[in-house]
């Protein structure tokens, strides 16, 4: 065991705890007043539900074994076997406590497209199904040693198990639960856009730990990754103000946007590529997730808070980017920049079938749970808001 | 003159000012209200107990016209603040004896009862 | 029909709505405001000055009911919010001459002055 | 007995409250409110295209007072509200028929038209 | 020194710094709008005053030297030769400011029971008063080889230090200044649920330093500590969630309290329970706090914010489950499931010592401040609220 | 490459990222509600646009050898040759990194003079010409060995690069920009203290990454630098509450100035001073900085939240105190104190110097921006306020 390591994963799990309420005040921030405490209380039940599925069966699936590629085996079912000691860098428990916030932020970003109108006891039954079906898998496939990690494709910090999987399952999610009543005819302002910023300054602190984290080490990986972090959030942030500005005026829920997909672009590339390739996914992920926002946004499609537009497409765009700028003297994968045009297949192959696979598979799960319980509230519920129908509280007295 | 006082779905604010203001009545003054209605509020089952929501969040605007307007704001805010079913909210009417612009002073309305 | 429009305590309210409700006056619009009396605010001694605090938060309830009741709900509001120490608040009764109900377009009053 | 409704800039309501607790009119109701005047917004010129701002914070302020007083209290307030500038506000009179001191139960006006 | 442990323990330090205000934001959100302001500042005077007898001589009494069992001598008054460097692990200096954050948090915790009726000098005295006869006793007593160590008693991070001190001694204060004006007659609502769970997040966080800190080092305990805190938290707040679900609906509040009734409980035990043992105190701690604040406000006791509830009941359960469930493969301690029943027996007579004299000096403490000055506001002060009677404050313009 | 020293100066990296929103809104509270959206947004934009001027060349130019000690040189333009590794501690990217993170705090606390009237545009503008004249030259002088850190001037944590430049600066804006209408007329009160405190919370926190990192290492320097810190800031808020409550009451406003003011004055003299340097310099601080915010309000000057009187006022008080505290037994520095007059000499220069430059710099820079696009907006655009005005959002609905 290095204690330097797990000074530093420690730390880095912490932060990335952080994020789950992050993605929670972040949210609840752009709905309305009536749903604030609804949208922050499913981000909390999220990493409840992951630390449930996790202990018990979650890890073990994800991470142990592998059985034909394309899920883990049994054999640390209850952490059985799970060390707190080990010989080098970090103990395998701090591994799984880090992996278990990841699921948590997961299931919580996909909340974006049940906003102001799902049923809080239908989500414990989503989200055990989700996670399952989704997000272990995905777990498995890319960083378990799965078929997608054998093909040689690569996901630094969850691109694609993180923001391909929420965003994807997000749309999905989407066209199953159907817009919230009175979507498109009266506006449905944010009500409190500092409560907005304060969760996305929790996330951006947080995902220090998440992608510097995800180096599993305090080294030279680790300081790259914030720093390409770092930089391609800001870059984005301004190019997503740019854009927006042309239109209107530079609102701070657009740069707020742009940072976050900025944050979600390098995810996948932030242990590969450096500071001109995260100038480079910085300023065209702010451009690209705007774009996919304003057709999703055209096309009356009520994902509410966007995780596809921002999660969904700087997942896969950040993806594809790192098969391009992959910088061989950072960890030793080269992407076409650097004359390997076989990562950019790779990650091509497995942008697709994560993409396909979230939307797919999230529309199933949610449709099962649907049959199971209603997952959509009543119309007096939604009109009322959840806070009353689903909490039997009031946000603000 | 007259102040039209209407209570009505804050999601149908907006399309009844727009109304308003392309009728051309553009003062008015809002208040964010609560109110419970004749029916009382919505019930929402739970658990086979009934929980009733009481105070659901209104709009209160007051536009103040001169009589002979009355009715067409009504009108307006009946056509555009109505969805049909409960909680579409009232309109009362009340008189006003004086008015008075406070920039420039002058008093722009006599009793008229 | 008149609307009384009565000041009460914050802390009065949930007794002033729930005995209302009792009596099947069910329809009210309430509003959040803060209000001054005729004795001023609360007086705190500190340190030898006087802080006076004078706008302490108060509900603003108005009951749109048929003369013949406007009674019954002042006795009402007066019963249950009252605490007997300064600022337990007014009620004040205004006419209304004309009441419509925007979801059928019913008009409910007719002006009685 | 009349209640005199002011609605005024938030940035004058302590010059209005002082000058009106000094003359010896100590109460009042107040709420925020959002309001349009007639001149509709503030116009923002914003490249090229004209942003309106509609609604903008006021404060009403709710007096009532007896018949005599009324001029006096208008005259206060617009004294102390006027800017001189576009959306100083607006003061309107209406009738109160009663008015009761929950506190008492004294009833201090009676109905007067 | 050991840098990895230094970079631990700065980074912990710093954690359990943001519980401060954490526990004030986590309160003020439950207190009505005109004590706002009062709320949050108690939990900041907290830590100063903390800060300023630590400096002086709450650290001295506490950790230097011993004299008969109970209290520390006062060789390191000032700080008086605590270094900044040392041979091994973290130097005195950092460890010194560790345990100042403790008391710091400790004495905030204290004042739910002096919610929205406190005066702001008063609770001056009483802090001082208490941090001497209370806190810093307790500190020496478990920490500081004081004689519950010496019988043999565990306390891994504070289960008798900071929850069974903080709540009972707030329960006691509960008795003392009597119920908030108008208590049971009309509902005293929270008046902004977000702000109580930005603080829940400030202080879920801020735990991982707390308890994972608690090891001293970057090692296995640190590393075991924070897997069964987080794990109990979730847990916990499932099951209290679940049994206040069955008489209504599963509320924001609900779930927030019980993730820390978990926190609570599972800090006397993280340093010695495994994650079975985390679960099950998690699930416990959940129903047990649940039904002592049940049990509170069927009394009419107006305890507002339920230190006692969660902390005080919390922190004795934590205790006593320690006993039964210390895993001799974590610390080398065993508890009852392993075979030894006196380390079970030793945790009942500190368990009881604690409650007993946190209660009964705690009221005494409260009593001589309410002779040097009264610490209930005046009736009138009380129903202005406090942010304007004794701050000249409003929180929200 | 020492991993302890990276965990723990990536951390720092972090909780100094935090303090940029943290600023933004301990700000943003105590403006009007119509303001909170701008007031918060001009700190996430001044982390920005120091990123990108700091990528292209504002690190080279401040750390970058040294062009006869006024300024560095373009070797490290954007960033090239900056190394993600290195033999001993950490890699000069994470140096990078952490400085990064400087500059844009500094420019968060520069925007206290323009609230609530800043054209948006042009603080865009603003904002590169004053880093580019203002803060690389500072960082250049003191940090990357110019002539004040040639004639001895010491500055550990950004004294004078960070607080003198910020607070003057604020100083001469507040001078250029003029009031803001109605100032001094009718009251302009914090519109929500809660969001001021929960900055406030950010700010404290992050703080030890700001001092404690500033060692660049996890060693007895940082450990002295957090423990001076956290003294100092406890000592000042008390010291401020106790001036101000002789006037009135304590108002947490006051306590959280003295905070602030008492972490602004330690900063320069965390690595050098002792815990007793710490007290009185956080004593001294709260009472010079409210004697310095009552002047400037008795001047009717509208350097509207402060940062003159206390970041200002605060660096300069410090980096004097330290000329006289410095104990030799920290890092090897002595002040008056213990016999030595030249350090404080060095001190008194580098004071009046960059307070001098500042202020005269910074009120050029403003006046080139205003002739450029004009930084103060129209009465109307004021009056409706920046949230509306300049971002086209509300900030509560
Ligand atoms: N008698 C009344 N007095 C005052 N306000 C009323 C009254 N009746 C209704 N309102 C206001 O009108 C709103 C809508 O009333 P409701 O009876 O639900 O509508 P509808 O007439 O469509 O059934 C209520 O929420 C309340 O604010
Ligand atoms: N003349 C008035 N005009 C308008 N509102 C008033 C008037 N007098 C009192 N109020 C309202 O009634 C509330 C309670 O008044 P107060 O005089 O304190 O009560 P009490 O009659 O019990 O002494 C005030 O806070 C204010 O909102
Ligand atoms: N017809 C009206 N009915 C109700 N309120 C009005 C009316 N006209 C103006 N007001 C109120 O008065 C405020 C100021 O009105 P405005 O016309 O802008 O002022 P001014 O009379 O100085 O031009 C408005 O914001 C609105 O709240």
């Amino acid at each position: 065991m290095n204690s330097a390591d797990v000074a530093w994963m420690v730390t880095a799990t912490a932060l990335v705890m952080l994020m789950v309420p992050g993605v929670g005040f972040f949210y609840a921030g752009m709905v309305r007043k009536k749903n604030v405490v609804s949208m922050i209380t499913l981000s909390i039940i999220s990493v409840i539900i992951a630390t449930v599925v996790w202990v018990i069966y979650g890890y073990s699936l994800s991470f142990s074994g592998d059985v034909s590629g394309f899920i883990g085996n049994f054999d640390r079912i209850f952490l059985r076997g799970v060390e707190i000691t080990s010989r080098d860098s970090i103990p395998e428990m701090l591994f799984m406590l880090y992996q278990m916030m990841f699921a948590g932020v997961t299931l919580a970003i996909i909340t974006s497209a049940m906003a102001e109108r799902v049923r809080v006891s239908s989500f414990f039954i989503f989200g055990v199904l989700w996670l399952t079906f989704v997000y272990i898998p995905f777990a498995h496939w890319l960083w378990g040693n799965g078929f997608l990690a054998k093909i040689g494709a690569l996901d630094f910090a969850g691109g694609m198990v993180v923001h391909v999987s929420s965003g994807f399952g997000a749309l999905a999610m989407a066209f199953l639960l159907g817009k919230r009543y009175g979507y498109g005819e009266h506006s449905i302002e944010p009500h409190s856009i500092p409560l907005t910023l304060i969760g996305l300054a929790m996330l951006w602190f947080g995902w220090f730990g998440f992608n510097g984290g995800s180096a599993l080490e305090a080294n030279e990986i680790a300081v790259n990754a914030i720093v390409v972090t770092f930089v391609a959030s800001c870059f984005a942030g301004l190019s997503w103000m740019a854009v927006s500005w042309i239109k209107g005026k530079p609102g701070s829920l657009g740069i707020a946007s742009g940072i976050i997909a900025g944050l979600a672009s390098i995810t996948p590339a932030a242990g590969f590529v450096d500071v001109y390739g995260a100038v480079f996914i910085g300023v065209f992920s702010g451009i690209l997730c705007f774009a996919a926002l304003d057709f999703r946004i055209r096309k009356g499609i009520d994902e509410s808070l966007d995780a596809w537009a921002i999660h969904g497409v700087g997942g896969v765009f950040g993806s594809l980017a790192l098969g391009v700028f992959a910088n061989p003297s950072i960890s030793g994968y080269a992407g076409l920049l650097y004359g390997n045009s076989g990562l950019l297949a790779s990650q091509i192959v497995a942008v697709l079938t994560t993409a396909a696979y979230a939307f797919a598979v999230t529309f199933a799960v949610g449709k099962i749970t649907d049959v199971l319980m209603p997952m959509r509230v009543t119309t007096d519920e939604e009109y009322v808001g959840l806070d009353i129908s689903q909490h039997g509280e009031v946000g603000y007295a | 003159m007259k102040m039209v006082i209407a209570i009505i779905r804050p999601e149908k604010f907006e399309a009844v000012e727009d109304a308003l203001a392309e009728k051309g009545y553009l003062g008015m003054t809002v208040t964010e209200v609560k109110g419970r209605g004749e029916q009382k509020g919505i019930k929402l089952q739970y658990r086979g107990t009934t929980v009733e929501v009481d105070l659901l969040p209104k709009i209160k605007l007051e536009i103040v016209v001169d009589e002979e307007h009355v009715n067409e704001v009504i009108d307006i805010i009946c056509q555009n603040a109505r969805t049909g079913k409960y909680g579409d909210g009232r309109i009362f009417v009340i008189s006003i004896e004086k008015s008075v612009r406070i920039r420039t002073g002058e008093i722009s309305g006599i009793p008229e009862n």
